[in-house]
């Protein structure tokens, strides 16, 4: 995936490393990502989706720059704030907005909704109801790549809140002291619902806390997709030579709400404003275009394609079917 | 928060009685404390706190990290040495990462430590399906707690007992659990000023019939007066049991009933095997009521499955008025 | 490890027998490991993994940290990619660090991504009290799980069980949970060699009776058989029925036994309130057999108290072969 | 307690700063520790202990010199190898052996044993057996202090072999985002039951974990007691002062097996023998010696005191009464 750039090239990592095929198709995503939640949060708002939702508006490089260099083999481990994850990852929207829609033909067959959103052909693990659930979840996808021998790796996000949960302790520790293929991916969006991070957790940077797996731990600028890919692509190189985990932080920030609920009375107006100033699709875009990758009207083409995506993918949740409701207790074991 | 019945009696909202359950504690008794995650300017999940912060003060009102099993350990340490607090879970659901500290330690302390200790924690769990939120924050698992010698654990259905069962909590010495019901948050009902104390281990007969005995607990109250309601109308006379607590449950209030009736139902929001049915069918199956029996004990409680997505099948998987009232009406007429 | 009975049958003790499953098991399939604290060298806390080490080597016999949350959910993220794992809780106590892991995630995955994904884990449990561990290492807990759709959960009585089971749950595309009682690792019997599968879900009538039905489980059949040849003398003929799996209960072996008997009595280690007895004594009184009931339904468990240290306190909190046949002989009698 | 000593005091630390009763004192506690451990060793033996038991035999320098400043307000939480913390913080050995021989004169009436000792009125809240349980308390208990004004600390020993559990990171970071006056002592005795550090933890030293929660973190020579009591020092003073918690690893050895049913596998004679020839209690009579707080004479008299303290320890134990079986589900709860 990763081309012999001379040493000389000054260009950001993204641009040197990846073809242009590449980079024009993770563009691609980051506009499917920003354009499936616009499109979740309107359906939510028309009642065709219920309970909550969370989303990574703000957020795309960090889950694009982070799955760019991810094969189907390698898994991830998601969160409540998933969807960019899924869509990174590979999955389709249509099935996605019809697992909010409720229906049978969503990934999870209606049963699981947002917060439980899935795609294990591409790897996809799941999203987590649960903060941190995915940490362990994430060791043991990777001690079975090391137990079968398989060289694949395993990508597991989180947040800033679930840093100081046990399981983030427990799972780093393992994944360290049995030196697994698995980067730890902290997205610190600043805040765990209303709690900045700096009212919950004791050091300034999540990375900080790499020290104490005695892993490498790196902080850099979440929005900046060319930082983000650069330091992934560390972690993963490091991951299949066996060499162990590593934390990544991607510092960033979600412009919505916490959820659906959420009233914004923990942050101020000129905080988001500031941080809409760094739309990190918008950012990404310029860089293409700075470095010829593709011109406005190529970018404009790759935007109007998302959003064409997304429409058909509305319009498939739509008409797909619901699940039968004498099928409530279906899938709870397997079936013989 | 002062609307007031036609009859001229204050009425509150199930989460307003409980914030001021709260208030008042913490105006009369310095040592009382409230613990949770975004339970500060956010106001809590469900916004039961709302406002208590500008009240009280961080100090007293402690947005805590997330970390469920430290947190609720911290409460019953600070318990332990002095203070009152009240943790509150965000979910029910995340209890499971703390039935350490509130099984192991808070429940056994006072036996462990042969009646040396105390340990006078609350913990309030907002449980229940019915907000389109999936599995991972739907569920009823009071009846584990049930389980638990040393624990105290309470349903309350109403305002009016929401407020006075978490008055009684706090007075209690021992560890007390609070099982609110989500979709009961918004609903009013009188409150009376002040304080005063629901008593811990009793419950109320609400409606009083001479067919049948629903025992129900929480929001399956008000479904089951409903289906009550309607069965009145075929003259079928149900008589409707709050069970309020389900550790200590209220053996003598029940066997009254059953003795009187013949018959009996237990309808739970949890999932119906080993749930809070099965303790009180088996309670009454060898008790001396057990003679009066005319029919089998029936239960209603949860599908067996985790809760869906789909707000169809979520419906589906829990007691609704209607299965209650075709249960009941079966029950009557003695077809089971 | 190779004694045989008067009858020229193989007998091993039900650690060996366990340890036997284990062995087959990894002789069998390369992708079933080993997970626990102190299970290598150490050969765990109750000897149980003695010498599988050596055998299969520390890559698939691994010791953990003490991280219960994070081991079991390495073993959920394993099992969910490719590996058996059968991680050992050091005492079933500890399992409360992992209810997270267990009851949020390895139960419902299967479920909430619409039967895409499967978690075959096993977990292994060492219960029970009898050994002076007091409060927090002698608890029985398997009730809880009976509460949760998803998982199986059985308790083998015997060295043969034991091994079949094991086998059977290795087998099994879900979630099982084995407890196994520590009074027990050293009891004796035959055992089948090689590979053989016990069913999960089927209960056994170990000896047939008119008078009365004793349903027991674990360590509570051989006091049950025992009190069942003691009355047996008096003329009181009792039929006792291994329970072996709690999720799922097999109504159809104890509905025909109480139809038969009319009378029934359960008998189990755990606390009596909201313990196994309910669910069965509930799943009788609501059944057909009902109507076959001479006597009201007992129900033997732990006294409502934390187990004790001193031993006779501690043998006072559990049934005994004497309190069983008192019980049994009141029911018989229908002195209750 | 500390005096003004000159700068230019080159003596240890201890000799330095406290006064010879003192010292002398200490020095008793230490024989009293090891003399009573091998008394309980010795009536285990002989049958008069059941269950099991950790001993802490060769680490009594970390427990004595931990405990040197603290008063009967400070408060500690203790681990289940806890026998040392208890006599440390001034418990009567006598109420000790009652609860080891099950007694109703123990400090748990009988109903804890060992791994639950405790001593409310010197500010022991007790061992646990739940590795890690203690951590989130001993932070709750700091919380208490704060919040009510009081300039008390806590202190919180902790093993190796908890540092893993996610309790120690919920706490740890708690503790730090709220400057809590709480010290971490963690008794690094190289060993988590079988485990050795070294494959169970992904850092070399514990205290290097400090820097994950910003809090200053300290390595010292466990066996000695005055590099013990000044590390702790400094962590009290800081805590008193209001400037938060501490951690404190004090590297140790234990001389007798994890429990009594170890084998030892894990670990050469060789290496045990070593670190007996660094005996802290020796080492520290010796110190006394050289700096001439006590002469030999006087040295064995102290030892004599402790082992006739033992014996009459053991004389009430044995004559004290059992508690009344009847009294089985006493102290579960409050008492009204
Ligand atoms: C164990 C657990 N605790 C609490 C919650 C409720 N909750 C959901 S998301 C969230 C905040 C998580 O913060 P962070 O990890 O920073 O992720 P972000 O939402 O910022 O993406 C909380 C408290 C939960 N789902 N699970
Ligand atoms: C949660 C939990 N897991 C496992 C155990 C079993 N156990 C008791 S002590 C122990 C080793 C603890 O090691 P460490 O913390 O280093 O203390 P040490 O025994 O060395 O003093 C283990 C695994 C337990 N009691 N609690
Ligand atoms: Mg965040
Ligand atoms: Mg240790």
């Amino acid at each position: 995936m990763t081309s012999d750039a001379p040493a000389t090239d000054n260009r950001p990592f993204a641009i040197r490393t990846y073809a242009p095929a590449q980079l024009r198709e993770a563009l691609r995503r980051m506009y499917l990502i920003r354009r499936f939640e616009e499109g979740a949060e309107d359906s939510y708002m028309r009642g065709l989706i219920h309970g909550t939702m969370h989303l990574s508006i703000g957020q795309e490089a960090s889950a694009m720059a982070t799955c760019m260099e991810l094969t189907d083999a390698d898994k991830i481990t998601s969160t409540h704030r998933g969807h960019g994850h899924c869509i990174a990852k590979g999955a389709d929207v249509g099935r996605m907005f019809a697992e909010f829609f409720g229906k049978e033909t969503g990934y999870c067959h209606g049963r699981g909704g947002s917060m439980h959103i899935a795609d294990v052909r591409t790897g996809n693990l799941g999203a987590n109801g649960i903060v941190g659930g995915g940490l362990p979840i994430a060791v043991g996808a990777a001690l079975t790549a090391k137990r079968l021998g398989r060289d694949d790796v395993t990508v597991c996000f989180f947040g800033d809140g679930a840093n100081n949960e046990g399981a983030f302790h427990e799972a780093l520790n393992m994944a360290s002291v049995w030196k697994l293929p698995v980067i730890f991916v902290c997205e610190n969006n600043g805040y765990g619902m209303s709690t900045a991070v700096t009212r919950s957790t004791a050091v300034r940077h999540i990375a900080d806390r790499a020290s104490a797996y005695s892993m490498p731990g790196i902080t850099v600028d979440g929005n900046d997709f060319s930082a983000v890919a650069e330091a992934v692509h560390a972690a993963i190189v490091r991951a299949r030579a066996g060499d162990g985990p590593s934390l990544v932080e991607n510092v960033t920030y979600r412009w919505r709400g916490h959820s659906k609920s959420d009233r914004n009375r923990y942050r101020t107006k000129e905080e988001i404003e500031e941080w809409m100033t760094r739309d990190p699709i918008a950012r990404f875009r310029s860089e293409l275009i700075a470095h010829g990758i593709l011109d406005e009207a190529a970018a404009d083409a790759v935007a109007a394609e998302a959003m064409a995506e997304v429409e058909a993918g509305i319009a498939f949740a739509k008409s797909s079917p619901a699940p039968a409701i004498g099928d409530v207790t279906r899938y709870v074991y397997a079936e013989n | 928060m002062n609307a007031m019945t036609e009859t001229g009696l204050r009425v509150l909202s199930y989460s307003e009685a409980i914030r001021e359950a709260m208030a008042i504690a913490m105006e009369n008794d310095p040592t009382v404390i409230l613990m949770g995650e975004d339970i500060g300017v956010y106001g809590g999940a469900f916004q039961v706190t709302l406002d208590l912060v500008d009240r009280f003060g961080p100090d007293r009102v402690m947005d805590t990290p997330i970390s469920e099993l430290g947190g609720a350990g911290v409460a019953v340490g600070a318990a332990l040495t002095g203070l009152k607090p009240i943790y509150e879970f965000q979910f029910s659901d995340f209890a499971m990462l703390a039935m350490e500290q509130i099984v192991n330690q808070a429940a056994k302390l006072r036996y462990m430590l042969g009646g040396e200790a105390s340990v006078p924690v609350v913990f309030r769990l907002p449980a229940g399906s019915g907000t389109g939120a999936a599995a991972q924050h739907s569920q009823s698992i009071e009846a584990w707690f049930g389980h638990v010698p040393g624990l105290k654990v309470l349903q309350p259905a109403t305002p009016e007992d929401a407020k006075g069962m978490l008055l009684s909590a706090l007075a209690d010495p021992d560890p007390v659990m609070i099982f609110e019901h989500k979709l009961l948050y918004k609903m009013k009902g009188h409150v009376p000023e002040g304080s005063y104390l629901t008593p811990i281990g009793k419950a109320l007969v609400r409606r009083s019939g001479t067919d049948l005995t629903i025992v129900a607990g929480s929001i399956m109250v008000h479904r089951a007066l409903e289906a009550a309601e309607r069965l009145a109308a075929e003259g079928i006379s149900a008589e409707v049991i709050d069970l309020r607590s389900i550790r200590p449950i209220d053996a003598e209030t029940i066997l009254a009933s059953v003795r009187k009736t013949g018959r009996l139902m237990v309808v739970y929001e949890g999932v119906k095997a080993f749930g809070v049915g099965a303790e009180i069918s088996a309670m009454v199956a060898e008790s001396d009521a057990f003679d009066h029996l005319d029919a089998p004990i029936l239960r209603l409680g949860a599908a067996d499955a985790p809760v869906p997505y789909n707000p169809d099948l979520e419906r589906a998987a829990v007691p609704q008025v209607e299965t209650i009232e075709a249960a009941a009406r079966r029950l009557a007429r003695r077809e089971v």
